[in-house]
């Protein structure tokens, strides 16, 4: 506990950043839209304080696990087995757009199934967007889509290859995708969206007092505007509006 | 002063020392002769266990070692009292001659440094060493690296005294002064045991000579009864050559 | 923004991490070089119980990866502890990554410490023996130093892949210079790795060249009258 | 407490194990081809070879001094954009993209552990006495039949608990292949860990099978360290024979 | 046979040979005496190129080595011409007795192994090692190690052979069967320098005798003229304690 009688939540937050759910300003102190969520959280909880910790997100998993750390915050995806390991909220703070990114002209790409025989830029073993592909493997046996991995991928030289005509297609975040895209400027387009993943933060089994007060709060801020402000923030959308006036109406896949 | 009861030593199946009992009383000088295999060497190394004995008891004055079950502060103490010369000298290679001699008077003996190089500056001139005195052993002829192996041991003026062929490497000049030196030292009550192949030697130095063949003492007793009237056959054979004048007087 | 400027900046953001690299580095060579010392001489004279203990961490420590040591006594050793009502949680990370690093290189090391000791040769112990020193001073005075100038091109392999393995602190937080690196990759979604990986590179190189300096003078001053085989 | 799901763990064990011919294949050519290369660079260095010796202390410099991963990346995407250069200068039609991944694996750990391996020889020979050498030209051997009919066998031995060293660590170093798409053990951990979030079991499981690869490596080499220490007696009173336990019966 | 022209060697700033000229004809025995650190280790060192003099010419009989610019074929041919026994042994440690005596016929004379064994089991038992002969070097005594090293020369059957204190562990049973094995050979026409201190041993086996001193020839010459009735003030000297009766008739 600090002083002032809060009990001290360690948060631990992954390297594997990605702006601007989460990255480093210069003097490597976390920012983006999860620690500005974070912010808020704290604000209303008035009985912790949290502390953050760097790590690999693998590293950092296993510390939740231990009980090392009380949770951790990335983009974590949810799924059953994992929820067998790691105390999930039911309310998720903000969501993953993902993609299939392809060149201009290619119009034979646009959902995961069209993937199936095709070539896919290689992939992280771990991460949500593996877990997507995984699991609609697991649900196709037999159109299974081929997943090559590659530890450390850059997702600047995937697109690149996308780009050289070397892969059909990238699976890849949406916002990722600007970020890289306003660098380098490549010939691509989003070719499609294949979900809209909800993300949250993972907890300890043992927090689960936590966790419900995680919901609450994250209710509330869904609630009262705090969190599509934010996303419109970092995103420049409103993520918590429904996929097709995502799709449709606001974001500019292709600018 | 010397006291070796019994002492067994095999190799494997090679049974090198096969029950040796010898006596030798203080400021004696023996020297220990015997063809090559003999074990000569193995029962020096015995002595200060650097070979441990598979069977006997080692004493010197009123320290008694039983090497069936040895105790480590008495070896310690044995060899502390003993110094050796090795017939393949074993300096420190990565000291200098000086160091050589030093390093025992300041670890062992804790003495000052100063006093240490006093002394080792000392006995490196008896020998013939004075300018050599910062070379590396690597860096010395073969007498010369047998004279540090002969001043390391000198300098640090034990009861008893070990040397195995200590003048092999010398020319007969340096073989003279070593003599006159190791005279000195048994003047002053040192023990001495030496194993030695020059005949000449060891009649000069020695106030008794013990023949070894195959683990065994043969025969031993004062350098002219054995050197020149040896009575046993095998003595006999072997000191042929040396007896320029075969004595067919038995 | 100029191109130098940009390397500039890379540099002086990663350089500025050396510290922590060279401290992890320094600390836990010295304590895995006292433990490896240890191990060796255990495992040579094979003092019974010990040897065993000795042989089983060796085997240990060296075959599996240092990330899972790390994660045994980050998250493990805690809760372990706990169990004996000992709370260690609120150490400095810093301090769990000395502990697995100077394990983890010990027993690396007390092999490279075992087969320099065993080339010495036991004249060399049997001389001090003789001059009436007990077995510790004789290891002190005569052998280690001699195992050590053999050992000097192993102990530069190895203090050169203990520095490599500072980076994985990273893991649990502390930010090296490779934690830096992967940092500022993570910012950019991986844009301008080449540059990084450059950076990174000429940073550990220099690092390097620097040890190796010291090893090398080591080895000339060291040498001490010994000849080299490519003499005749 | 963490709730280690040792059913899965144990479950997954076999997926696990698909990886370690890659495992094993990678470490193993790296490690001939690597001792191989070390060896001669090792010999250029001790023999000072004019511009070989510059050029190899920058080499091991260099190869030490620089990631792994780096130079991984370096042949990854090095070589598919010098041969796209080719292609267009010499008009060749090499496609990088058919290079296999594990080829290129080969190349960088090859290269990698050669300079580890030069240091571990040079260190090795340098611990061998130079009259072996001598003593070899004496009976009319070139120095290369010297260097492999008498001094490598003794450096060999030196070298052994070293080259341990590197090839355990060379099993584990393998994961970084991942960086360049070859799955062994490590990566295909922590392919099957990612779905639920399993790390700490494959972690564990990928150790273990770490464990038991390096495990029969020791076996190996406690073996052969034996045999050839047995053969030289070095050792005679040091105990240092070490594989009257193999490691791990504990 | 033999020539050696004006041969100079420095360590560092030590002058160790000053201009040695000498001349050895087939079928000569010639010894070499003088005090310690003289130089005649490094003299004999030189003549088979162990040791690189720093200046003047070496030929054994059509094959001339000049030391300003040696060249490597030559080299290697004048060591297969010479053998040498050294005066530390360097006996091959990871090789047995008998392997040291045929490693040399078999790598460098291209012996048969059936017809090398033969060789070395003979010389071998000459030297009466024959029950040792699967033993390794660190297995024996001082003596057995110096005939190990007598046969490994032997056994080449060179045109010269080199002796470094032959007979400096030997015991003067065994000296006595080693002088006649040197006088068989030397019958058989092979030229031979031979280091010693013994003084008995230089006038029985040789039929000319160099005195050494300082890195210069002070004297040379029949064995009876130098050893007897020396010319030098030097000679004399170093000769005073042999000299039982010292001769004071110049
Ligand atoms: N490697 C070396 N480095 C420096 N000096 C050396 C080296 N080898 C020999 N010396 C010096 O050269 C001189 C002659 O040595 P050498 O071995 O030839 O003597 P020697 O006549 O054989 O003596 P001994 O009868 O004692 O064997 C000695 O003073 C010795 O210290
Ligand atoms: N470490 C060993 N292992 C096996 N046998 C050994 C060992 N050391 C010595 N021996 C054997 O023991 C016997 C006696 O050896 P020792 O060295 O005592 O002989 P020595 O009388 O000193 O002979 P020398 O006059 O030749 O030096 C020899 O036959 C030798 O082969
Ligand atoms: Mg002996
Ligand atoms: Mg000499």
């Amino acid at each position: 506990t600090t002083e002032d009688g809060k009990k001290i939540i360690t948060v631990a937050i992954s390297d594997e950043v990605n702006p601007p759910f989460l990255y480093a300003d210069d003097d490597n102190k976390p920012i983006g839209y999860d620690m500005d969520y974070l912010k808020e959280v704290e604000k209303k909880l008035e009985d912790y304080h949290f502390e953050y910790v760097w790590g690999e997100e693998e590293a950092n998993l296993v510390g939740v696990d231990t009980g090392k750390y009380d949770f951790a915050i990335n983009w974590f995806f949810k799924n059953p087995e994992r929820e067998e390991k790691f105390l999930y909220p039911e309310q998720e703070f903000g969501y993953s757009l993902t993609s299939l990114v392809t060149q201009p002209d290619r119009d034979d790409i646009k959902t995961l199934e069209d993937m199936v025989g095709k070539k896919l830029a290689p992939m992280s073993p771990s991460g949500g967007l593996r877990t997507i592909l995984n699991s609609y493997n697991k649900n196709n046996p037999d159109e299974q889509i081929e997943i090559e991995s590659i530890e450390f991928p850059s997702n600047a030289d995937n697109l690149q290859r996308v780009n050289d005509g070397k892969d059909d297609a990238m699976f890849i975040n949406v916002t990722t995708f600007n970020a890289v895209q306003e660098e380098l400027d490549l010939n691509l387009k989003v070719a499609g969206i294949v979900s809209k993943e909800p993300v949250y933060a993972v907890f300890n089994k043992e927090q689960t007092e936590l966790a419900k007060e995680f919901d609450e709060v994250t209710k509330e801020l869904i609630e009262d505007g705090t969190l599509p402000d934010l996303a419109e923030k970092w995103f420049k959308i409103n993520f918590f509006e429904n996929l097709d006036y995502i799709n449709e109406e606001n974001y500019k896949f292709n600018p | 002063m010397i006291l070796l009861k019994h002492i067994h030593k095999k190799f494997k199946n090679n049974h090198v020392l096969k029950g040796i009992d010898l006596e030798v009383s203080k400021g004696d000088v023996v020297t220990i002769i015997g063809p090559s295999g003999s074990g000569k060497t193995t029962l020096l190394r015995c002595v200060n266990y650097l070979e441990k004995p598979d069977e006997g008891i080692i004493s010197i004055n009123d320290l008694t070692i039983q090497t069936k079950k040895p105790v480590k502060k008495d070896i310690l103490q044995l060899r502390r009292r003993t110094a050796m010369v090795f017939q393949h000298y074993n300096l420190f290679e990565n000291k200098t001659v000086l160091e050589n001699v030093t390093e025992g008077l300041i670890i062992a003996q804790k003495k000052s440094k100063k006093m240490a190089r006093e002394i080792g500056v000392d006995i490196l001139t008896k020998v013939g060493l004075a300018d050599k005195i910062n070379a590396y052993p690597q860096q010395l002829s073969g007498g010369q690296k047998q004279r540090v192996g002969i001043a390391r041991a000198l300098a640090l003026n034990p009861d008893v005294l070990l040397f195995d062929e200590p003048t092999s490497a010398l020319d007969p000049e340096m073989v003279g002064e070593v003599l006159e030196i190791i005279r000195e030292i048994a003047s002053g009550g040192v023990t001495m045991m030496i194993v030695t192949h020059e005949i000449d030697f060891a009649c000069e130095v020695s106030n008794r000579v013990v023949f070894m063949d195959d683990g065994q003492i043969i025969e031993q007793g004062p350098p002219d009864d054995i050197l020149i009237h040896p009575k046993q056959e095998r003595t006999r054979k072997f000191l042929k050559r040396i007896m320029k004048e075969p004595d067919f007087t038995i | 923004m100029s191109v130098m400027n940009d390397w500039f900046s890379l540099f002086i953001q990663v350089l500025d991490k050396l510290p922590i690299t060279l401290f992890m580095l320094l600390i836990s060579l010295v304590c895995s070089l006292v433990l490896g010392v240890a191990i060796a001489i255990v495992r040579i004279k094979r003092f019974t119980v010990l040897y065993q203990i000795a042989t089983f961490y060796l085997s240990f420590c060296r075959s599996t990866p240092l990330l899972v040591q790390l994660f045994l006594v980050y998250f493990g050793l805690p809760q372990l502890l706990l169990a004996f009502q000992i709370d260690i949680n609120s150490l400095d990370r810093m301090i769990f990554v000395l502990i697995s690093l100077s394990l983890h290189n010990a027993a690396y090391l007390s092999e490279v410490v075992r087969s320099a000791y065993l080339a010495v040769g036991e004249d060399q112990f049997e001389a001090a023996y003789s001059v009436g020193m007990t077995y510790t001073q004789a290891l002190w005075r005569v052998v280690l130093p001699q195992a050590f100038v053999l050992s000097l091109p192993n102990l530069g392999n190895n203090i050169i892949e203990l520095l490599k393995d500072t980076s994985l602190a990273f893991t649990i937080g502390i930010i090296d210079i490779m934690g830096q690196v992967r940092i500022i990759l993570g910012n950019n979604h991986g844009i301008g790795m080449f540059e990084i990986y450059v950076v990174i590179s000429l940073i550990y190189w220099g690092t390097c060249i620097l040890i190796e300096m010291v090893i090398s003078t080591l080895e000339k001053v060291l040498k001490k009258g010994k000849v080299s085989l490519s003499k005749s | 407490m963490p709730i280690i799901n040792f059913e899965f763990a144990i479950q997954e064990i076999p997926a696990v194990l698909k990886g370690v011919p890659i495992t094993l294949a990678i470490a193993v050519v790296a490690m001939v081809f690597g001792l191989i290369f070390g060896l001669l660079i090792a010999l250029c260095r001790i023999y000072r070879v004019p511009i070989l010796n510059r050029l190899f202390i920058i080499y091991i410099s260099f190869i030490r001094g620089t990631p792994l991963l780096v130079q991984l990346y370096v042949f990854f995407y090095g070589v598919p954009v010098l041969l796209d250069k080719m292609n267009q200068s010499f008009g060749t039609a090499y496609n990088a993209d058919h290079i296999s991944p594990l080829l290129y694996a080969f190349i960088a750990f090859t290269i990698n552990v050669s300079a580890y391996q030069a240091e571990i020889m040079r260190a090795s020979l340098n611990a061998v006495q130079i009259g072996q050498m001598e003593a070899a030209h004496s009976v009319g051997m070139t120095t290369f039949q010297a260097l492999k009919r008498i001094v490598l066998p003794q450096a060999f031995l030196v070298a052994l608990p070293n080259l341990g060293n590197t090839f355990i660590g060379l099993i584990k170093a393998t994961s970084l292949a991942f960086a360049v798409k070859v799955v062994e053990v490590m990566a295909l951990a922590k392919i099957i860990a990612n779905d639920g979030y399993h790390f700490l079991e494959m972690y564990l499981v990928a150790a273990l099978i770490y464990w038991l690869i390096c495990w029969l490596l020791e076996v190996l080499f406690t073996f052969v360290e034996e045999k050839m220490r047995n053969k030289e007696i070095k050792q005679k009173k040091m105990n240092t024979t070490i594989s009257k336990d193999l490691p791990l019966r504990v």
